[in-house]
């Protein structure tokens, strides 16, 4: 079971903080391994239902795979493994031994998150990763690190209890907290809408998504590198993932008003993430805000709304989760390496840290949506979805947020070139750190020519056909 | 039995009320520890509304763990704050260097 | 993966490779680099040579990946993209060379010649694209490629020369990219196709058809640097002559005037592009782009800015060319890529070969510096007197025939532009020339390298010797077989309906 | 309906006020107390929901909810009280401050 | 300056006026639900004797939902991990204990423990269970803390991380197990249902106290000055 694995991982690096990182280590490969084998049943078997506990839904909790679940899987997977080998050289003892269990935690989260069939099922692990989280960021230390701890913590339990307060709503209202039975039940009305609401509203302040996002750039750009890849890239993934799940089979009846309203907050988030990152003076700000803007994009999706609309959303997770994950990691090599992330100083690091500069440099290139990537492939099909469903002032919103982007990505990239007022001493950066992110930002540049593999892979259990297309 | 109605609706309107009351108090009176007095007690009250609701089970852990530990917590989270200002009434500077650089 | 499929992505590889390589070596490693760089260049120029032959005899070269459902990644050979690769191929080879004796001594070349292999791969991909998509990708490829080296000195200025170029670069892609978009949802495929594959469309569309061609041609417009869009060009000029030679002949300035030819003949098919009345607007702003280049170019004093003003105005030729529709003209616009592209790469050569040398960055500072340095001297006459189009040099020819398909379209006013250009470009040469040869040397240089007997070193007075010798040939043996001319025949015949 | 349901508008009441002190108040205790009073809303609604028809006796899912919910509160509430202690030592305020440039 | 302070207060109008809205909203939407859904009350009725438990509430708890509570076990361990990696800045200025509270601490420790053991056995068929009882151990041990024994030297042993875990470990292990037995997580075969059952509820228990007295141990200055 993907779940425990993680868990028993954390449980014995708690138990063991002498030695934390071989064990961690050791549990990230099991994961992937793990996780391949569920490919493997899922392409040859189909999805995949489990009950616990053997009661079944409704009495019982269901774990449910499908290509989405899978894919969410798979993408935790490599990120999160990278994470490791990079934190296994980035943090001292003394932060190591809070680091692991903390780290282990978040990846059951997500892992039981992605594979929960239960609504309520799915508020513990909200609550988990949340928590898990907020204690990663804290890790750092130092003023800003805990104040956007702080202010993390509470919009996530804030989040969470809106959640909890639809889940009552649903339940009391059909009887169940099964996705796939409250799937057959929902009609519309007053309660359900409001459940709906509720927990979009809950999910969308977990998401970030503008004018929620005011905690993320703080939280995501005080946390040690590795904690913040892993916050942009998988952790805000899975709230996003609740709202995919949510509105894909739950609440598909309710109206595309709603999606309308999402797609507009996503352009908003996308200019605003924008200007926003443009106007950033630290590196690692200037990170977060990209990560509100590209998360913005993928709400477009709930307006265009049509199966291939939604794959592109996920090619799109999928690339940002590794670009961003890369780029952190990037920022975090260059922080490490010259004691401070302003942008105006950089001094040379194209050339004294060309593998880190080519990380960020590639990564940027799928945040830009620049070929050959799969940021390119999904904002493509975006664009191509918008126009098709003559919601092209979509694609405009999408091309005027790839130049923000290419504006903010070069500014870092210029400077990298440049000499500094004030050259600094310069700290060496272990090697795997630096091939970590490399290693990343390659993978998101391959997957702009392999992006056939992942949309096979996604439609396993068909998860996008619940809805009408846009 | 229409009494025993009566009064049992006087007694969950006044019950409600004062959850709302002690809620609203404890949110928003100024002092501190008055506040984290009133939460407790609005823990208590909590967990007697439980039993009304014939949740025996809730009534137990609201009682053990919300107001309980929770309390406990809060008080010990309180004295906390307290000795840090009286460490800044004795020697007025915060002690940490993060707020300097900024 | 039989011969025909491995071919052109051998062609491409034969300069990815080595760059990824040369990326990953150590600064020292100078004799690895060098044998990598140049086994690369002759390895494709062989492996081009090769593709010519079999072409010539009709076989079909094609790859392909495929990318999403119903869009493929497409690299097919034909006599358009033959034309283009065996120019920057041959081009890429003699500039390498260059840039290995230009950049002696100096820091960074690994990184250097990495992105320079990027940048011919990106430029023989887009060559080779077999449709839109593809060529979009290595479009943008390039751009990523180039902004490394122009900002590869690391000078503040070289910042803002490519910050500038993104500007343009970025902007242009974009509006490149939603045209496609666009297109793409109205046909369903981008493959390019002799005779372009929109013109089955119902004429309910063409409204929308227009303002794609728009945009498109403005995205590809911003790297031909037609007016308004050729800002970019002479800042970027602060890069090192190889680097400049780079832009303005073989790779960045001609991917723009290329992908204007693809699109305007195997996306719309000109005839119909012509229908639809795009093409005269476009032949307008390509005149205007011309004369304005010209006219600017006479007021610099700095010798690259001059050069960069006369790419500015010479490019246009290619895009004046293929937009007056007609077979002829199409063939003096392909030649003209060929041509102005060896002429232009020796007069920068030739730049660069006096600043290292001398130290000479202004036209004013060039008195008598013909006798100080006869040969490379030489080769910017040829190379200038060709740019005039004094025969019997190449850009005669290729004036010649854009002449003649003017004039056989009837479109006699383009002669008036071909002419007073010309004029113009004497104007601004031949004052170069006259300061170089007849005026008396200074009694010192700003600094002088002393090469023993030699006025440079062999690996920067070389290349320029050999395109000069290029641009002689290609005016003389213009009909002979294998030459532009030729092919260019060959693609004007595919797409006019004789 | 019967007048059990009262419960279930103090519940709504509860998350209201809590939600109102949330946003209102700066000081993080204050906060904290906020989020738990919120909770403790929810959890009547949940519950409260459950006993609309008093034949049979309260579905016993919500409560077990409830009682994950409470166990889970309680932790937060921890967590978030040692956050907010360390970041008072951290910066010497029990507010929230703006991220350093 | 007076303009930001009416813009201020415009807004919090503007919040109350918002809030009031949705209260008035979720209040009607809470009394209009829609009538006696089937709700899950039959189906544990009818499963409950299969349970192994006879309280229905244990019986979702530890049984038919009894991943939850593996997680929210999780959750609460979570917290700790936390909370010591904040590390407890404590500035620690020793008081001894009051009289009182040594005594009383003397007096109530046992019989709170009892109490939590009543409270655990009593789980299975009437009110209580393995959290009440946690709870009540962890007030015993918080009581002690206060009366200046410390938990701290201790922390850093792997008996007490051992007990810590003890709970979740045991649960992630009997689900392992099942997996073998009975092809389900955590599906117990009704025969030892009740067994297993307690024995996970014992583990939770003593986790669950010691969690919390832990939990409290991090945020109390270290040395009772309050009461």
């Amino acid at each position: 079971m993907i779940i425990l694995l993680p868990l028993i991982g954390a449980l014995a690096c708690f138990l063991w903080p002498r030695r934390t990182v071989s064990p961690g280590l050791i549990t990230s490969l099991g994961i992937v391994i793990c996780v391949v084998g569920l490919g493997w049943q899922l392409m040859h078997l189909g999805v995949q239902r489990h009950a616990v506990g053997g009661w079944g839904a409704p009495l019982g909790i269901d774990l449910y795979a499908d290509g989405l679940s899978l894919l969410m899987l798979i993408v935790t997977a490599l990120v999160g493994t990278a994470i490791s080998f990079y934190a296994s050289g980035y943090f001292d003892q003394a932060k190591a031994r809070h680091f692991w269990p903390l780290w282990l935690f978040l990846w059951a989260a997500l892992n039981a998150l992605f594979l929960s069939a239960d609504i309520f099922n799915l508020y513990v692990t909200l609550e988990l990763l949340g928590l898990a989280a907020v204690a990663l960021v804290a890790l750092a230390g130092g003023a800003d690190a805990l104040s956007g701890a702080m202010r993390y913590l509470l919009v996530s339990l804030l989040g969470s209890l809106a959640y909890l307060l639809g889940v009552a709503l649903l339940y009391h209202s059909f009887g169940t907290v099964d996705i796939a039975l409250l799937a057959q039940h929902v009609e519309s009305s007053p309660a359900v809408w409001s459940a709906a609401g509720l927990m979009t509203a809950g999910l969308l302040m977990k998401t970030a998504l503008f004018p929620l996002h005011f905690w993320l750039p703080p939280a995501h750009a005080s946390a040690p590198a590795p904690v913040s890849a892993a916050l942009s890239a998988l952790v805000v993934k899975g709230s996003f993932y609740i709202l995919l799940r949510l509105w894909l089979e739950v609440f598909p009846s309710t109206g595309s008003l709603v999606g309308e309203m999402l797609a507009g907050l996503g352009a908003a988030a996308v200019i605003w993430g924008g200007v926003q990152a443009l106007r950033q003076t630290r590196l690692k700000m200037l990170i977060a805000y990209s990560t509100v803007m590209q998360l913005g994009y993928l709400f477009l999706a709930f307006s265009i709304g049509s199966a291939i609309a939604w794959q592109a959303a996920l090619i799109l997770v999928l690339s940002h989760a590794l670009a961003k994950a890369a780029m952190f990691m990037a920022a975090g090599n260059i922080q490490h390496f010259g004691g401070h992330d302003r942008i105006a100083d950089l001094d040379r690091v194209a050339q004294r840290l060309p593998l880190t500069l080519t990380a960020f440099g590639l990564a940027g290139v799928s945040i830009m949506g620049l070929p050959p990537s799969g940021g390119f492939i999904a904002k493509w099909l975006l664009l191509e979805m918008s126009i098709r469903t003559g919601k092209w002032w979509w694609a405009g919103i999408m091309v005027l947020g790839g130049l923000l982007t290419a504006g903010y990505i070069f500014k870092v990239i210029g400077r990298a070139f440049t000499q500094a007022v004030v050259p600094h001493e310069a700290r060496s950066v272990p090697f795997r750190m630096e091939w970590t992110a490399l290693v990343l930002a390659a993978l998101v540049i391959l997957l702009g020519f392999f992006t056939t593999i992942p949309l096979t892979l996604m439609n396993i259990g068909a998860p996008f056909d619940g809805r009408p297309d846009g | 039995m229409e009494t025993v109605i009566q009064l049992s609706l006087v007694f969950d309107v006044l019950l409600g009320l004062g959850l709302l009351w002690f809620a609203w108090r404890s949110l928003s009176c100024p002092d501190l520890f008055k506040a984290i007095v009133l939460f407790i007690s609005f823990g208590l009250l909590m967990a007697l509304t439980w039993v009304r609701l014939n949740a025996p089970d809730i009534a137990l852990a609201e009682a053990a763990i919300g107001a309980g530990l929770t309390g406990a917590l809060l008080l010990a989270a309180w004295v906390r704050l307290e000795s840090f200002d009286a460490l800044n009434r004795h020697d007025g500077h915060s002690e940490d260097t993060e707020t300097h650089e900024k | 993966m039989n011969w025909n499929t491995a071919l052109p992505l051998l062609i491409v590889g034969s300069s990815l490779l080595p760059g990824l390589v040369i990326f990953f070596l150590a600064e020292k490693r100078v004799a690895v680099r060098i044998t990598l760089n140049l086994f690369g260049a002759v390895l494709k120029l062989v492996l081009v040579g090769v593709m010519l032959w079999g072409v010539f005899h009709g076989e079909h070269y094609e790859a392909r990946l495929p990318l999403l459902p119903g869009l493929d990644l497409v690299v097919r050979a034909g006599p358009l993209s033959m034309l283009f690769v065996t120019l920057s191929t041959g081009l890429w080879l003699v500039t390498t060379i260059y840039a290995i004796g230009y950049l002696e001594e100096s820091p960074h070349r690994s990184r250097f010649f990495g992105f320079f292999s990027l940048c011919v791969t990106a430029t023989v991909g887009l060559a080779l694209a077999g449709n839109l998509i593809t060529f979009i990708l290595f479009y943008e490829l390039l751009t990523l490629a180039t902004y490394p080296l122009v900002v590869h000195r690391g000078t503040e200025v070289a910042r803002l020369a490519g910050k500038n170029y993104l500007f343009y670069t970025v902007g242009g892609g974009a509006l490149l990219l939603i045209g496609t978009v666009w297109l793409y949802t109205l046909t369903g495929t981008l493959e390019f196709t002799s005779r372009g594959f929109v013109s089955g469309l119902e004429t309910s569309h063409q409204p929308a058809l227009v303002i794609i061609f728009v945009l498109i041609i403005a995205g590809l417009g911003v790297k031909a640097a037609l007016l308004p869009f050729h800002g970019w060009l002479p800042q970027a000029m602060v890069a090192p002559a190889p680097v400049s030679a780079l832009l303005h002949a073989v790779a960045v300035v001609k991917a723009g005037a290329f992908g204007i030819v693809r699109v305007l003949y195997d996306v719309y098919g000109i005839e119909f592009a012509a229908s639809l009345g795009v093409t005269l607007p476009l032949a307008v702003i390509a005149s205007a782009t011309i004369i304005y280049g010209s006219i600017r170019a006479l007021y610099q004093d700095n010798l690259k800015r001059r050069l960069a003003f006369s790419t500015v105005s010479q490019v246009s030729y290619i895009t004046l060319g293929v937009a007056i529709v007609g077979p002829i003209a199409t063939v003096g616009g392909l030649l003209h890529l060929v041509h102005q592209g060896v002429q232009k790469i020796t007069l920068f050569f030739c730049a660069g070969n006096l600043a290292e040398t001398l130290g000479i960055h202004k036209i004013s500072m060039m008195n008598g510096v013909g006798r100080r340095m006869p040969w490379t001297m030489t080769a910017f006459t040829i190379g200038a007197f060709g740019m005039i189009g004094v025969p019997p040099l190449a850009g005669f020819i290729s004036k010649w025939y854009l002449g003649l398909g003017a004039m056989q379209a009837d479109q006699d006013w383009v002669i008036l532009i071909l002419a007073g250009s010309s004029l113009l470009n004497a104007a601004y040469f031949l004052p170069i020339l006259h300061t170089a040869w007849f005026k008396a040397p200074p009694d010192s240089w700003l600094l002088e390298r002393d090469f023993g007997r030699r006025e440079t070193a062999w690996a920067l007075l070389i290349p320029p010797l050999v395109t000069a010798g290029l641009t002689v040939l290609l005016g003389l043996l213009a009909s002979a077989p294998f030459t532009p001319l030729e092919w260019a025949r060959f693609f004007a015949n595919q797409e006019y309906v004789q | 309906m019967n007048h059990m349901m009262l419960y279930a508008l103090v519940g709504v009441g509860l998350f209201t006020i809590g939600l109102y002190a949330l946003i209102v108040h700066a000081q993080l205790l204050r906060k904290i107390l906020a989020i738990n009073v919120m909770g403790s809303g929810v959890f009547l609604i949940l519950v409260t929901l459950a006993t609309r028809h008093q034949e049979l006796l309260p579905d016993p899912v919500p409560h077990a909810m409830v009682i994950t919910g409470i166990v889970v509160a309680a932790s937060a509430t921890a967590l978030a009280l040692a956050l907010m202690l360390s970041l008072r030592a951290a910066t010497g305020q029990d507010t929230l401050i703006e991220p350093s440039e | 300056m007076k303009n930001n302070e009416q813009v201020g207060k415009m807004f919090h109008m503007l919040l109350i006026l918002l809030l009031f809205v949705m209260a008035v909203w979720l209040g009607y939407v809470v009394l209009h639900l829609r009538a006696s859904p089937p709700g899950l009350n039959a189906l544990v009725g009818t499963s409950l004797d299969t349970s192994g438990v006879s309280n229905p509430v244990t019986a979702v708890l530890l049984n038919f939902r009894g991943y939850d509570t593996l997680l929210e076990m999780g959750v609460l361990l979570l917290a700790l991990l936390g909370v010591l990696s904040l590390g407890s800045a404590s500035d620690s200025r020793e008081t001894p204990p009051g009289l009182v509270l040594d005594f009383l601490s003397r007096l109530l420790v046992p019989v709170l423990i009892l109490v939590s053991g009543y409270l655990l056995w009593a789980g299975a068929h009437a009110p209580g269970g393995a959290f009440q009882a946690g709870a009540v151990l962890g007030a015993a041990a918080v009581l002690l803390l206060l009366s200046g024994w410390h938990l701290g030297e201790q922390f850093s042993g792997l008996l007490l991380r051992a007990v810590l875990i003890l709970g979740i470990g045991v649960f992630i292990l009997a689900g392992i197990v099942l997996i073998i037995f009975s092809g389900n997580f955590l599906e117990y075969p009704q025969s030892l249902a009740g067994a297993m059952i307690l024995m996970i509820e014992t583990a939770a228990m003593l986790s669950i106290g010691v969690t919390l007295a832990a939990l409290f141990q991090g945020i109390a200055p270290t040395g009772g000055q309050d009461k």
